[in-house]
């Protein structure tokens, strides 16, 4: 990274907005990490550290009555979207304040208000919700856009190719928003791809399909406006993020598959402080403005932490609620 | 009025889909081809392709799309032409369908019917004879239906697209062609109870689906006999309605369960189990079952009668439990 | 058809053996059609009537030990790989003497002496079933080819994506062809799939893919040759012949939805008078061979009726035999 | 010895892969990850990208080729990661591996073995925590089994190996870490009998997988009440072993079944229902079941505890049986 960095297409607040939702993703997760340690946090755990670029760039986006379908690696798509911080964490505490009452955990984060339809820890879960969530849409003549993001490893999927397939067919508004870090959990692509051009792939349906550096939020946020303009006219729109996470897969992964080299490489190209150092050699930065951010961004964490330790646990007696109207059956 | 099975779905749609914009029927070949048991013929034309939408062969992803299009405010019907091909769309259906209202703690519902043929009958061999209601018998979050007499085929499916949450429909597929009296009690359709379709004071005989025409049969061949039985339709797999079959055993003491799935694993053994939870000592003698056999259903006719419950073999369990074997 | 008749590229004998095999299934499927009609035959029917050439030019380009996965349209497979007249006819009517004593009827064939592995009745069903054969070959070190047919149909189908790109990843011997009819059921390509042109489809896997006219058996034949070929060296390959079904669907099928016209003009390119026409343009074969080639094709349907006919029951006491090793538990 | 239960799965996996090479093992995340719950770790570096094949995510399509390779005359030992995802290959379990030894009339069979993790109690959520036995010991032509003692771990494998047609094996993912003494009787490891692992005068405990050491652990709490549980581990769910729990439940005239399943449709509803047809007089009391209450398994671990079968309830469900409730 000796080149210069680029110069920042966005305006100054616009940009900076983008920033700090990064470094909320971040430090938000940093400290669910930690909590896992101290088993405040159990289950299954995907920490989004390295990807954020994507979620912030693609979210912010979508018009607020847009729709998000989601991935079990969905803290940041749930961040940005508005879901409270002090929801999110107290979901993980498995508490009473959740935002699914501690029913659904880190994997299954929803969000009626804000349009945030999970959280799925079924690979490739999402994209038949989303084909029908745009199939709702359309036949009621509403102009929202669903977004559907998804690992790359879920293109191997049976109901990826069948979801591509419908959603071009009926021409549905459906963002297919696919975060290729590589790795579908220790699977490279090129181990489980036969062509690992996924944008070939997602042209084969006859939709267009655009490939986008998922390290800069800014080309992030600019594709991602531009195919969700599209999709808002024209029907859906296949967009790759190139990305990387920095965790292993899970807070179980021994990580042995990738070699430090090529985690070191890519950490190089941090979409925070890809960010950051172009604001700054702009001059729209100083680095006591990007630690305020930071302070700011630990503060709400720290906020949500404790909102969550202060929660209360959901009556037992309430175990067969919702799940049907009522009580179970 | 005199219909057949068929009308009486027909009926049922039609009117569901004229009643309310938000329903729509949604499956492979239910518009032009008109459906493959012709429930739907001529809906495309009065409907048009946006609500009797033919999908490609893809049940995941439409039974998947079936789900999103209920949480986007709609009242999709999806017609999974078999029960055998839904084994593709299983997870969408557990992991999504059954799922969303309790992982979202509420917030999210899927008003979502899913019909589908089921049962074996018509020799279509091992890959499209199954009668996997206890699979979905089996999962929190479902309503599972299988509406066996005109009454139900007419009134069942409005009840179901009245329910917040989804329902999954098993029409049995020997039933279409079969007509009975359409009578008014069809507007009072529940989700809710079973039906007590004979009276009888010697054996309770427990049905669904394809069995209550058989388990009606025998309890004709047996009333030639001098016994007496009471046939039960249970209407609603999940929940089940245990008060009717229940109180039913404890009146006659005996009982038959009369189910096309096969046996280990069955619907009747839970059926079984609840009445020995419930009313063990009311019973005179073990519950029975007459399921299919433990084999693929095969092509061959004389095979295939053998593998499926039938008159003959619930009268025979019958003249069993009353010691008249 | 106005324009000359192409002239024959293969030697005599091999072509009068195409339609020697394309005349059989005729005249099979034609005794099965009137025998539904009488009851003997039940359950479900799928004539391939009108697709002759597919199933003649591309079984006929197998090795004698490759292996073949069909569909339930798989008489004609069936017949021209080896499996007899009367073994198939005798499965039809349910009888002991029938391939699979009576136990899988029309829609599942099977055979091991030929690797003829059925007959599948779930759409897309055969596909990863072939990749294993073929997965089993590779590692067994054998040369062996599998081929497997589906219709266009299949193709939405997400076990087609998966097997599609698992057999091209791992560079499998599969060949898949595919019998464009251009209908499932009573869906026409054009209202299944966003993208029509299937070999686009197939190339997106880094798959060589190939259409043929599957009306006329000697293009089918060179081009399965090729195909065939290819793949045992190779890797997979991915052939769609376009051809026709003359029949509805099944016998269930009351064929609304598609015109007569369309019909009729695919019927003028019928592929036995394609290629009966052509032999005779060039001289190499009198309209008196062409019916005794046709009566004997006959005499091989009435012997197999009159062998199902006579055909004996399974003792309903084997019912419970070949579910498991033994008998079911 | 004392091993793990990972331990000696695995050791089963390496004997398997080193004495015959028809067999290779092949799913997500066997190679080079480990196995995602290490039981494959170093398998790839010892026996090589062909013989541990990491999959891409397409359930369908690698349980196919599982089935496809069989046919092909290997041994193919097929790993979905777990029963979670096992919905997306069902219709290859279901309607190809269960029924080609039929549909074809013996001329081909599937030597074929799945392995998946199941079961809930690690805060995995509503997706991830399902316990479906039962709908597989449901299919002929399956063979289900479900090793809980470190010796069928170390087992059951070579035996399902060792069988012409397929067989599931559950792995509760509870038990990997759990340790214990391999005997030497792993050697005689079936696929037909259950087995009592304590033995008692009072009561009988059936459990299989995930329910066996909560039922072994209720047992120990019952004694320090006096009250003599014996424990009965099913261990193959298909063909399940009716003389051996039944022959306990006529000892002890009393029966709790145990089962991770949600209680309809599960297979405890099987179990009593053959107690039921074939024991009911030797019965001084409905046989009890204990399962997991009829919701979606939720995420918080207080929630989680509630909706699973705990040795308390178990304890419980007992004293109730013996009047002492
Ligand atoms: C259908 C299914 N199969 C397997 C898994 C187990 N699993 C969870 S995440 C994962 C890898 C997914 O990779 P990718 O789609 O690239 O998303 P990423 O985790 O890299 O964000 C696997 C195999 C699952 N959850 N669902
Ligand atoms: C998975 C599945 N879904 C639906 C069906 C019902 N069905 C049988 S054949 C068929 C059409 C298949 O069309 P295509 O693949 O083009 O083959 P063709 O019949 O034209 O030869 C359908 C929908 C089935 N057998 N399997
Ligand atoms: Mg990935
Ligand atoms: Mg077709």
């Amino acid at each position: 990274m000796s080149r210069a960095p680029a110069p920042v297409t966005l305006p100054r607040e616009r940009a900076l907005a983008l920033l700090t939702d990064m470094l909320r993703i971040r430090r938000f997760e940093e400290r669910c990490a930690d909590l896992y340690g101290q088993q405040k946090i159990r289950g299954f755990l995907h920490l989004y550290i390295g990807e954020e670029a994507v979620a912030v760039g693609a979210v912010r986006a979508l018009a607020a009555d847009d729709a998000i379908v989601a991935t079990y690696r969905e803290h940041g798509h749930a961040l940005v979207r508005g879901i409270s911080a002090n929801a999110i964490m107290a979901e993980m505490y498995g508490k009473r304040e959740g935002c699914c009452r501690g029913r659904g955990g880190s994997m299954h984060l929803f969000d009626a208000a804000t349009g945030f339809y999970g959280g799925n820890a079924i690979v490739g879960g999402g994209l038949p919700i989303a084909v029908g969530l745009a199939l709702a849409d359309r036949m009621q003549d509403r102009s929202r856009v669903t977004a559907v993001f998804f690992g790359e490893g879920a293109i191997a999927e049976g109901a990826f190719h069948e979801s591509m397939n419908l959603a071009a067919l009926w021409r549905l508004p459906v963002a297919f928003f696919c975060e290729n870090n590589l790795y579908a959990m220790g699977t490279a692509l090129a181990r489980s791809e036969s062509q690992t051009d996924l944008c070939v792939k997602a042209a084969a349906f006859g939709m267009p399909a655009v490939r986008v550096d998922g390290m800069d939020v800014i080309a992030v946020h600019e594709a991602a406006r531009e195919a969700v303009a599209r999709v808002r006219e024209g029907g859906p729109c296949f967009v790759e993020f190139q990305t990387y996470r920095y965790r292993a897969h899970s807070m179980f992964d021994p990580d042995l598959y990738r070699d430090n080299a090529e985690v070191e490489t890519w950490k190089a190209r941090g979409p925070i402080h890809n960010l950051s150092n172009r604001l700054k050699a702009d001059g729209l930065l100083t680095e006591d403005e990007f630690l305020a951010i930071d302070a700011d961004a630990a503060k709400e964490v720290e906020a949500a932490v404790a909102f969550a330790e202060a929660g209360s646990l959901e009556p037992v007696d309430d175990l067969a609620l919702d799940v049907v109207a009522g009580a179970a059956r | 009025m005199r219909i057949s099975y068929r009308e009486a779905m027909r009926t049922a749609l039609h009117d569901a889909l004229a009643s309310d914009p938000r329903v729509f029927l949604m499956g492979e070949d239910v518009g032009k081809y008109g459906g493959s048991y012709a429930v739907s013929k001529g809906f495309l034309a009065e409907f048009g392709p946006e609500r009797i939408r033919d999908t490609p062969l893809s049940e995941l992803a439409f039974v998947g799309a079936g789900v999103g299009a209920a949480l986007g405010g709609l009242r999709p019907i999806v017609e999974v032409m078999t029960v055998n091909f839904s084994l593709l769309a299983l997870d969408q259906i557990v992991n999504a369908a059954a799922l969303y209202r309790h992982m979202s703690a509420g917030q999210f519902h899927v008003p979502l019917v899913i019909r589908m043929a089921t049962g074996a009958g018509r020799q279509l061999a091992a890959q499209h004879s199954h009668s996997l209601e206890n699979w979905y018998a089996h999962v929190p979050g479902l309503t599972v239906v299988a509406p066996a007499t005109i009454d139900d085929a007419r009134g069942m499916l409005a009840a179901a697209l009245a329910d917040p949450d989804p329902v999954i429909v098993f029409e049995h597929a020997l039933l279409y062609n079969s007509e009975g009296e359409l009578s008014d009690a069809w507007r009072a359709c529940d989700l809710t109870s079973a039906q007590i379709l004979r009276q009888g004071r010697d054996v309770t005989l427990i049905a669904w689906g394809g069995t209550v025409a058989k388990s009606l049969e025998a309890a004709a061949a047996l009333a030639a006999e001098g016994i007496d039985a009471e046939v039960v339709d249970l209407r609603v797999l999940r929940p089940l309605d245990d008060a009717t079959y229940i109180a039913s055993v404890r009146r006659t003491r005996r009982a038959v369960v009369v189910d096309e799935g096969w046996r280990s694993g069955s619907l009747a053994a839970e059926v079984m189990a609840r009445i020995m939870e419930q009313a063990l000592y009311d019973l005179d003698a073990p519950v029975a079952r007459v399921c299919s056999e433990e084999v693929p259903i095969p092509y061959a006719k004389h095979l295939e009668d053998a593998a499926l419950p039938q008159p003959a073999k619930v009268v025979a369990a019958v003249r069993r439990l009353l010691g008249k074997g």
